[in-house]
């Protein structure tokens, strides 16, 4: 019987979550917004581990599952930073509330 | 004969129908036409009154219009009544068809004149032989048409338009109740046919109630059509049609349809001793209230309408007072009389091209066949004793008296003085002294127009004899419809006397006053009232501030209603949505981090109502 | 108080602290660095749940590979080095209110949940599992996976090539 | 588990997921040994070479029975076989178009925007014939992540590197929080197999928390929701719609959306109704929350489209609208959800292809994207002016149209289970839908525009004709197509675990 | 049984689209003549079938009956059978409105000499109106009904926003927006009573709806949700009719649409809400309609004043009209509530009667429009001078629509002036006022613009050749044949009234 309850975890990818995505709805760096998507992954990440120790039904599904989470992860951060790119190389700006040119 | 009943209101009809078509070609030859089918129908007509004489009612029907359980029927129907109705239209409509053949001669128009003549005959002749009340609408109405055809027939004038919109409007209110009057009347007893009304009537199956209710709403259409008070105002104003119209429409024959009809329900009437007073008081009233109208006007013709509107009370005082016979045989006696009067005045306006009695003048020499037939009438109307209308009149004074309504009586015996002093200011002003216009060459018509005009003469003078106190030829035949009962009143002798001074007196009075000129004119003496007679009691006046004015701005109240509110609305609704698509799209700012944001916040929002509902929220 | 709960809390307010530190730092740089540690935490409570090859994975992939791809593109990328919100106070509240009422609604429901059992059996061969389970009963998306890598990386290639000069007129 | 075990399998289910793999890998190899300055169009033809295979091998599968691989990792039922014929369909389609793309600007001489096109298809295949949450994610994310790229891949394009950005980052926070939604599901049933989570539902453990579930469920659905562009979730879409090449426009309209709504049916059906049957508790607490986003999907979709002017935008607020209408069903929970969305997604496929394909066609030989484009199109090109004015017809939803009977069918649903309010909110949008779609159709007709005869490419023409056929025939005799999903699909089948 | 008549007579106009779609858009003369004789097909076979009924016989007659679309789902009530046919058939009224569609268009194809341009689109959306119109009365069931009810929408927004006056287009969105809500409306409740019900077809659903709680048991419709469909359905038909205040589009489009087309649509398109609430109003619901009569009958003389207080006062002869539509639809709607053989009977020689009427007076508007380039009543004044037959054929419109006895207006004006008065004589009796109005608004109109002192610029006018008032005279003749003899119709209607009042118990 561990002592470090199921729900400690949770509610520490909770937050991280929460964090996450306060990051990627506030900053204005469109890298830092990427990262940010990043870390609510990684909170998803924590929940499917601690489930997959804790859960109803322990088992290594969950460790799986996160390691296909965090591959496509990884793609995501990689296509997201390659369009980044290409957008800066026209634009020469980062800043996501600059990218606007298309609206209402 | 049956067969041919049908063809008598065919002939106008194919006249009317004939010269639509071909008039353009036929262009003269048009009144031939016109003329010689109402001949036609004129004497079928006598033929079918004649074998009327003592023989049975002949009615036919035809299925004409099924709903529900229910069919309606057209046909024909022919009674006493409308034996005598049939012979008096057709031959004032003869007659004045070959007055107008002189009379309309330089019209352009001329075909089309005929032709709506015969429509108008058509009509006429379909009421007068309608077997039902819905029948009798129908043709109502279609006579309402031609009325309304005729007097704007010069529909260039501005005037001659608002009379004919008049005409049409005011006789449609008093048909609007015999429209109700006569649908409910069907939902009392299932048919519109008149035996079984009166059947039905007699048999008590109507509550009194009823029968006061519709018998009052069918003598508005009466009201309308003969122009009683209140809605009498047109009568006059349809003088702006061509004369010969006015002597067939609005004084012979139309204008008598009120009291046609009054007479052919008169069991129902009768059945109601309210519906005979309502009918009895509002003649009553309007024969005196026109008559004094009558005393003030300037215009030839209308004072002839004056006077015929105030003898049309005469008929309804007759019918309301029960004295059905009486009604019935003024009717016929002021067809004559009222046609003559008419023709002679289209005569005078034909030769001197005014109508203004103040311009006329001295015309006694100049126009040898019109004067004395004009006169012929004057006494007839008048009730100078011998002549037609002393018969009638007579008649209906002795119907008020028995009936027992004095009042009535009195002023009926007012008006018949009234009636004879404006009729012979008339003549005097007219006919003697000197000419006060221009009046160059003042011809004698030519014999199209006397002719008819002689005809009328001998009727109006020999008329009354049929229905005298020693020889009751009309009562006795129109006793022969046994709806009826007629009621023979003794004819008190002091009756006539009294009857006869009256008129006597009042053209005494004319004598004085226009000829003499002993007494002073009306119009110095009484300023004030000879102006509100002259304007009619600013009856027009009053409508047309009430009822016009109140009309059109409640028209322009739901009009401005329906622009602002109606479609106000609309525009809220259309404003709101494009309103919340402006914001919408404003939303859409292009931050893409805003664009999730809202996301994001909706579906927070979305798990805390979740959580609200679910009561997870504890 | 045992040990393990102490590590734990030690990590976790790491993690927090830093993804706190990344939202308040002004330098991207400096932002990226706090997120490493996150990330390297994040690695040791994997650890403490009995997934160590995660664990590996985690610090190869996020604080390695990720990182360090991202650091490349604020280079590649050039622009000034600081960075501040400029985002309106409406939306700030709105953002922060909707993350507040998710929070609190999420906390709520998982603050006592417990299951009370736990795979003991997940530290024996954790990483033989993770492949003998991959290789068989994950094989489909497996696959599809690597064809979702190799989407990334032509996509990657193709958007961030420098064209050609020819192409490089194609602009509307 | 041997060789032998994996090769017991079944894998012969799959042949159409494999034409459509073999043929993207052949096609990245013929792109990278091609000379640099040779044309890629023979690519375009050969993709569309391996999609009809694929579509000859699903129809084959017509009737089939239910089939699994490795624990459902793979799952072949009618469900899913339905759908994918549609993903199929209308990928052939986008290929005929993209093939006209080409020749208006360089970009497209490169083959990745083949096969590209090529994996996001085959992410939605396996989003439809999946029946374990990893495979079911990983392809979602195969789909996503092509899509992104196809979407920036006018990447010297402001509107296109944009929309592409747009995308990516409100993709990834969707896939966040779906991911962070399964995270739950998992942990609670300790499955990632649907049926298997099904069935621990009714597990005490999982009751006691089944508040836990329902969040799980709104998160997944949120997550998904951004897929099919359901208001709230929904602004990303008129951008990136207006930014990306129309082909891919058209793709992420169709596809990409039909995909997501097949996503949510297995989900939420296999989950919530495999083994409780239509009255599952969690699934009707949900429903008045989907009758929300259905509302305000189709009134804000149809409401601010009325005031765009771009046409790209205007249709992509229209996508967005018949996302809420296809999503009435959901809410009405019946069986007749399938056959009622399998139609409309039909008749949404055909009409909207269609449209985007007048639409490239208009926009391309204007240079303009403005709706004012199309004024006057009736004197220069008028049988696709007609065409035009029949997809118009059918997506305002009147008669004689797909468009027509799909509304029909999801008005049956809706009704048929008394969501009144919902229906009228749908009738209410619809004719505020006339109003826009109308002023196409004015431009079209009323007024004059200068210019000469345009006529469309073979490739555009094709797909233009198919589609109006498609839509005047599924409108004038919808027994066609009912009939066949009648016989050839058994859609029980998806509550049929395999053993 | 299985006659192709009906679909015959119902796509016949196809063959007029096809025709034309052939031919160069070029040739004027050749694409009228075209266009006028293919609407001469429908009306052929518009008089076979009408010759072809047998009035005594109260079945639907020339059934077409086949296996249309298939909702088949399994596991639902009913078996999941929901299925729908295609199903056309006509009764006593429907044959009679399929051969004043029939005639009306072929008019109204006759008053397109007046089009100037475009006339290749403009005949074939003409036809494809006439499909929808013709199909509305054919359908026997409501999906029928409802596409050919919204095929009608399309055509007629092209037509009035292509070929209309100043401000077309505005009136084309209005019109639009207004039916395509009614129609939406029609589309929940039809849906509904389906689900309900399971079928589609009139006969099926009046006998399933009219079965009672007992044999239906939780089939059975309650009886608030059957007033709630009755209401939403008077709404949804209320615009098209127009019920006040749901009118004011059908004012936009009177006076905007080019002449044949308003033709068309106050003779034909009003008259389906009408037939509308008859056959499924009165049809499915009368217990409820019964229960409802007299707020119909308020809303009926509500509409027949309130079109006429406002007629009165407009200046524009085509504003007249269009509010004398509302006014006369009022009387649609009394005959409809008064819920007898005469009331009933009423109303639907009143869509007839209105549907010649308003054809005759926008014919003429047309021809008088394109003469003097105006409608407005002070700017003709005194035309009966100068082009006295049109003046002529404009009065004897006036006299018509103001129910003058002898011609078709009178008789359903009476008819349903006298089925109101057995139930509600009080309101009745307000409503008579209407007959009043009527005269004062139409004669100020037709007597403004053809009596009185010719204006200067009327002068130089030429009399329209025989020709072109033909179709006046063929309008002038039905009315006056109705109106005389109107067993011609009620003979065919009265049956089918017959049979819908007493199998629905209510009182003949």
């Amino acid at each position: 019987m561990s002592s470090v309850p199921l729900s400690v975890y949770l509610v520490l990818a909770l937050i991280l979550f929460c964090i996450g995505l306060f990051g990627a709805l506030t900053k204005r760096n469109a890298v830092i917004v990427l990262i940010s998507i990043e870390l609510m992954l990684n909170a998803v990440n924590i929940n499917l581990v601690a489930f997959a120790k804790y859960g109803i039904n322990p088992g290594i599904t969950g460790q799986i599952f996160s390691l296909f989470t965090i591959t496509v992860a990884a793609a995501e951060a990689a296509v997201g930073l390659a369009i980044l790119i290409a957008l800066y190389r026209n634009r020469k700006t980062v800043n996501v509330d600059e990218m606007d040119i298309m609206k209402h | 004969m049956n067969p041919l009943i049908w063809i008598i209101p065919v002939l106008p009809l194919l006249s009317f129908v004939l010269l639509l078509l071909f008039g353009r070609r036929l262009k003269e030859a048009s009144a031939h036409v016109g003329a010689l089918l109402t001949l036609g129908s004129l004497v079928l007509s006598i033929v079918v009154l004649l074998n009327q004489w003592g023989g049975e009612p002949v009615k036919e029907t035809l299925s004409w219009l099924t709903f529900g359980e229910t069919t309606l029927s057209a046909g024909y129907l022919v009674n006493p009544l409308n034996a005598l109705m049939l012979v008096i239209v057709s031959l004032v409509s003869f007659l004045v068809q070959v007055y107008s053949g002189g009379y309309m001669h330089d019209d352009d128009r001329f075909p089309i004149f005929f032709a709506y003549l015969g429509l108008f005959t058509f009509a006429m002749l379909g009421l007068v032989l309608s077997p039902n009340l819905l029948q009798l609408y129908v043709f109502w109405e279609l006579v309402g048409v031609g009325s309304f055809l005729l007097i704007g027939y010069y529909f260039y004038k501005r005037e001659a338009r608002s009379a004919a919109k008049k005409a049409f409007i005011m006789t449609r209110i008093g048909d609007v109740g015999l429209f109700i009057g006569m649908i409910l009347l069907f939902w009392q007893v299932g048919s519109f046919e008149f035996d079984e009304i009166f059947a039905a009537v007699e048999a008590g199956e109507i509550s009194e109630g009823w029968i006061t209710l519709t018998a009052i709403l069918i003598f508005v259409g009466a009201i309308g059509k003969s122009g009683q008070f209140p809605l009498h105002t047109w009568l006059p104003d349809a003088m702006e049609g061509p004369t010969p119209v006015s002597a067939l429409i609005h004084a012979a024959t139309m204008v008598a349809a009120g009291v046609y009809l009054v007479a052919a329900m008169f069991p129902l009437f009768q059945a109601s001793e309210a519906a005979l007073t309502t009918v009895a008081v509002v003649g009553g009233f309007t024969a005196i209230f026109a008559a004094t109208i009558g005393l003030a006007q300037a215009d030839i013709k209308r004072v002839l309408a004056y006077s015929t509107v105030s003898q049309l009370g005469y008929m309804m005082l007759a019918l309301g007072s029960s004295g059905y016979v009486a009604g019935v045989f003024h009717l016929t006696t002021h067809a004559f009389f009222k046609a003559l009067l008419f023709l002679a005045a289209g005569s005078v306006i034909h030769a001197v091209h005014t109508q203004n009695i103040h311009e006329m003048g001295g015309l006694w020499k100049k126009m040898k066949w019109t004067a004395p037939l004009f006169l012929i009438g004057a006494m007839a109307i008048s009730g100078v004793p011998g002549l037609s209308g002393f018969f009638s009149k007579d008649e209906i004074l002795a119907a008020t008296y028995a009936d027992g309504r004095f009042g009535l009586f009195w002023i009926a015996v007012i008006a018949a003085f009234l009636t004879a002093f404006y009729m012979f200011r008339l003549f005097f002003l007219v006919f003697t002294g000197e000419s006060r216009g221009i009046q160059e060459k003042v011809k004698e018509s030519p014999v199209s127009m006397t002719f008819p005009m002689i005809v009328l003469g001998i009727l109006a003078l020999i008329g009354g004899l049929i229905n005298t106190p020693f020889a009751t030829y009309l009562s006795d035949f129109l006793a022969q419809n046994e709806a009826l009962e007629i009621h023979h009143h003794e004819t008190r002798w002091w009756i006539p006397v009294v009857a006869t001074g009256v008129s006597l007196l009042g053209i005494l009075m004319a004598w004085l006053v226009y000829v003499k000129k002993k007494v002073t004119r009306f119009s110095e003496s009484a300023p004030d009232l000879h102006y509100i007679l002259l304007n009619k009691y600013f009856i027009d006046e009053t409508y047309d501030y009430s009822f016009v004015k109140g009309t059109r701005a409640l028209s322009y109240f739901w009009y401005y209603i329906d622009r602002f509110v109606v479609e106000g609305l609309v525009g809220l609704v259309t404003g709101i949505v494009g309103w919340f698509s402006k914001i919408g799209s404003r939303f859409q700012n292009g931050q893409v981090q805003l664009y999730s944001s809202v996301a994001f916040a909706g579906m927070a929002i979305l798990l805390l109502v979740v959580a609200w509902i679910g009561g997870y929220l504890t | 108080m045992n040990g393990e709960l102490i590590v734990f809390f030690i990590l976790a307010l790491v993690a927090i602290g830093s993804g706190i530190l990344m939202l308040n730092l002004t330098k991207v740089v400096h932002m990226v660095i706090a997120l490493v540690f996150t990330f390297l935490s994040i690695a040791g409570l994997y650890v403490m749940l009995s997934a160590e090859f995660l664990a590996f994975v985690q610090i190869l992939i996020y604080s390695g590979a990720i990182t360090i791809i991202m650091l490349f593109g604020i280079m590649l990328t050039r622009h000034s080095d600081r960075t501040e919100s400029k985002i309106g106070v409406p939306r700030t509240v709105l953002v922060l209110g909707g993350i507040v009422a998710f929070f609190l609604v999420m906390f709520f429901q998982i603050n006592d949940l417990s299951f009370g059992e736990q795979a003991t059996v997940l530290h024996v061969d954790n990483t033989e599992k993770i492949g003998v389970e991959l290789y068989s009963k994950f094989v489909i998306p497996f696959e599809l996976t690597s064809v979702l890598l190799l989407v990334a990386l032509v996509g990657a290639i193709v958007l961030a090539k420098r064209d050609d000069e020819e192409e490089a007129k194609d602009n509307e | 588990m041997t060789l032998d075990k994996l090769l017991s399998f079944d894998w012969g289910m799959m042949a159409p997921e494999f034409s459509i793999v073999i043929t993207a890998i052949l096609l990245s190899l013929i792109d990278l040994f091609m000379p640099n300055k040779v044309s890629r169009k023979p690519l375009a033809l050969l993709g569309l070479a391996g999609i009809i295979v694929a579509i000859v091998f699903a129809v084959l599968q017509v009737g089939d029975p239910v089939g699994s691989i490795l624990f459902d990792t793979y799952r072949f039922d009618s469900f899913a076989l339905a759908f994918k014929l549609l993903f199929l369909v209308a990928t052939a389609m986008i290929f005929l178009l993209a093939l006209d793309f080409e020749g208006e600007s360089k970009w497209a001489y490169r083959g990745e925007f083949y096969y590209l096109l090529m994996t996001a298809l085959l992410g939605a295949m396996m989003m439809a014939s999946s029946a374990d949450l990893i495979t079911l994610f990983v392809g979602l994310e195969l789909l996503s992540i092509s899509s992104y790229i196809l979407a920036g891949i006018r990447k010297r394009n402001f509107h296109s590197n944009e929309a592409a950005f747009k995308y990516v980052v409100n993709g990834g926070i969707a896939t966040a929080i779906t991911l962070f939604g399964m995270s739950y599901i998992y942990g609670l049933t300790g499955q990632t197999n649907l049926y298997a989570i099904s069935e621990m539902l009714v597990d005490p453990r999982v009751q006691e928390n089944s508040f836990l579930v329902i969040m799980a469920f709104v998160m997944m659905f949120v997550g998904l929701s951004f897929k099919i562009s359901a208001a709230p979730f929904h602004m990303w879409a008129p951008d990136v719609y207006q930014g990306s090449p129309t082909p891919v426009t058209t793709f992420l309209s169709v596809v990409s959306k039909m995909a997501g709504f097949t996503l949510i049916l297995r989900l939420f059906f296999v989950i919530f109704l495999g083994t409780q049957g239509w009255h599952n508790q969690i699934l009707l607490d949900a429903q008045p929350f989907i009758a929300f986003v259905a509302g305000a999907t189709m009134v804000i979709g149809n409401v601010v489209a009325l005031r765009q002017r771009n046409i790209k935008r205007m249709f992509a607020y229209s996508s967005i609208a018949h996302a809420g209408y296809v999503l009435v069903p959901f809410v009405s929970l019946s069986l007749i959800v399938f056959k009622t969305t399998w139609f409309y997604l039909l008749a949404y496929l055909l009409m909207n292809i269609g449209a985007f394909a007048v639409i490239q066609f208009v926009t391309s030989r204007e240079k303009s994207e403005d709706f004012t484009a199309f004024s006057g199109l009736n004197k220069r090109a008028p049988l696709t002016a007609f065409m035009m004015a029949i997809f118009i017809i059918s997506l305002a939803g009147l008669p004689f149209t797909a468009g027509f009977i799909g509304k029909f069918g999801i008005f049956m649903s809706s009704l048929g289970t008394g969501h009144y309010i919902l229906a009228s909110v749908m009738i209410a949008t619809t004719v505020v839908s006339y109003v826009y779609y109308f002023n196409v159709m004015v431009q079209i007709y009323f007024r004059k525009g200068a210019g000469n005869r345009i006529r469309p490419t073979a490739g555009l023409a094709v797909v233009m004709v198919i589609c109006t056929i498609g839509t005047l025939l599924f409108g004038i005799y919808p027994s066609l197509a009912l009939d066949f999903f009648q016989s050839g699909f058994d859609i029980n089948d998806l509550f049929t675990p395999s053993e | 049984m299985e006659s192709i008549l009906l679909s015959a007579l119902v796509f016949s106009p196809l063959v007029g689209i096809l025709v034309l779609a052939f031919m160069p858009n070029t040739e004027e003369r050749l694409l009228k003549t075209v266009g006028l004789l293919a609407t001469l097909l429908p009306l052929a076979f518009a008089i076979i079938t009408y010759v072809g009924f047998t009035p005594g016989n109260v079945n639907i007659q020339f059934v077409e009956q086949y296996r249309w679309i298939d909702f088949q789902i399994k596991g639902l009530p009913n078996g999941g059978d929901f299925t729908i046919n295609y199903d056309l058939g006509v009764n006593g009224l429907t044959v009679v409105l399929l051969l004043l569609t029939a005639i009306v268009s072929t008019l109204a194809a006759a008053a397109s000499v007046w089009i100037k341009e475009h006339w290749k689109g403009y005949f074939m959306l003409f036809l494809l109106l006439e499909i929808g119109m013709l199909g509305v009365f054919a359908s026997q069931n409501l999906l029928l009904f409802f596409i050919f009810f919204e095929i009608t929408l399309i055509p007629t927004f092209f037509l009035i926003g292509k070929w209309g006056y100043i401000d077309k287009e505005k009136a084309a969105y209005s019109f639009l927006v207004y039916n395509g809500l009614g129609s939406a409306i029609l589309l929940i409740v039809f849906i509904i009573l389906y689900m309900k019900t399971g079928t589609m077809n009139y006969t099926g659903l009046s006998s399933f709806l009219h079965q009672p709680p007992e044999v239906l048991e939780q089939m059975y419709i309650g009886d608030e949700f059957r007033f709630g469909l009755l209401i939403a359905l008077l709404v949804a038909l209320g615009v098209k009719l127009p019920i006040v205040p749901l009118h004011t589009w059908m004012l936009k489009v009177h006076v905007q649409a080019p002449p044949s087309i308003v033709m068309i649509h106050s003779g034909i398109l009003l008259k389906i809400g009408a037939y509308g609430v008859y056959q499924f109003g009165i049809g499915f619901f009368p217990e409820e309609f019964r229960q409802i009569a007299f707020w119909i009958a308020l809303l009926g003389v509500i509409n027949l004043l309130y079109g006429a207080f406002i007629a009165f006062v407009q200046v524009d002869f085509k504003r007249v009209l269009a509010y004398s539509s509302v006014s006369h639809m009022g009387i649609v709607l009394i005959g409809l509530a008064s819920l007898n053989g005469a009331g009933m009977q009423g109303a639907m020689f009143q869509v007839v009667s209105h549907g010649l009427i308003s054809a005759l007076l926008f014919f003429l508007v047309g021809l008088i429009y394109e003469r003097t380039g105006t409608s407005l009543i002070t700017h003709l004044g005194g035309m009966a001078k100068v082009m006295p037959i049109t003046a002529g054929f404009l009065l004897v419109g006036g006299l018509a629509s103001l129910g003058l006895p002898g011609m078709s207006g009178f008789v359903s004006e009476f008819m349903a002036f006298l089925g109101l008065f057995k139930e509600m004589p009080v309101l009745a009796a307000v409503g008579t006022l209407g007959i009043i109005l009527t005269a004062v608004y139409i004669l100020r109109a037709v007597l403004g613009m053809t009596f009185g002192e010719t204006k200067e610029s009327l002068l130089q006018l030429k009399e329209p050749r025989f020709v072109e008032w033909l179709p006046a005279l063929i309008l002038t003749a039905l009315i006056v044949l109705i109106g005389v003899y109107p067993a011609v119709l009620s003979d065919i209607l009265q049956l089918t009234i017959n049979a819908m009042m007493a199998g629905k118990g209510a009182v003949v």
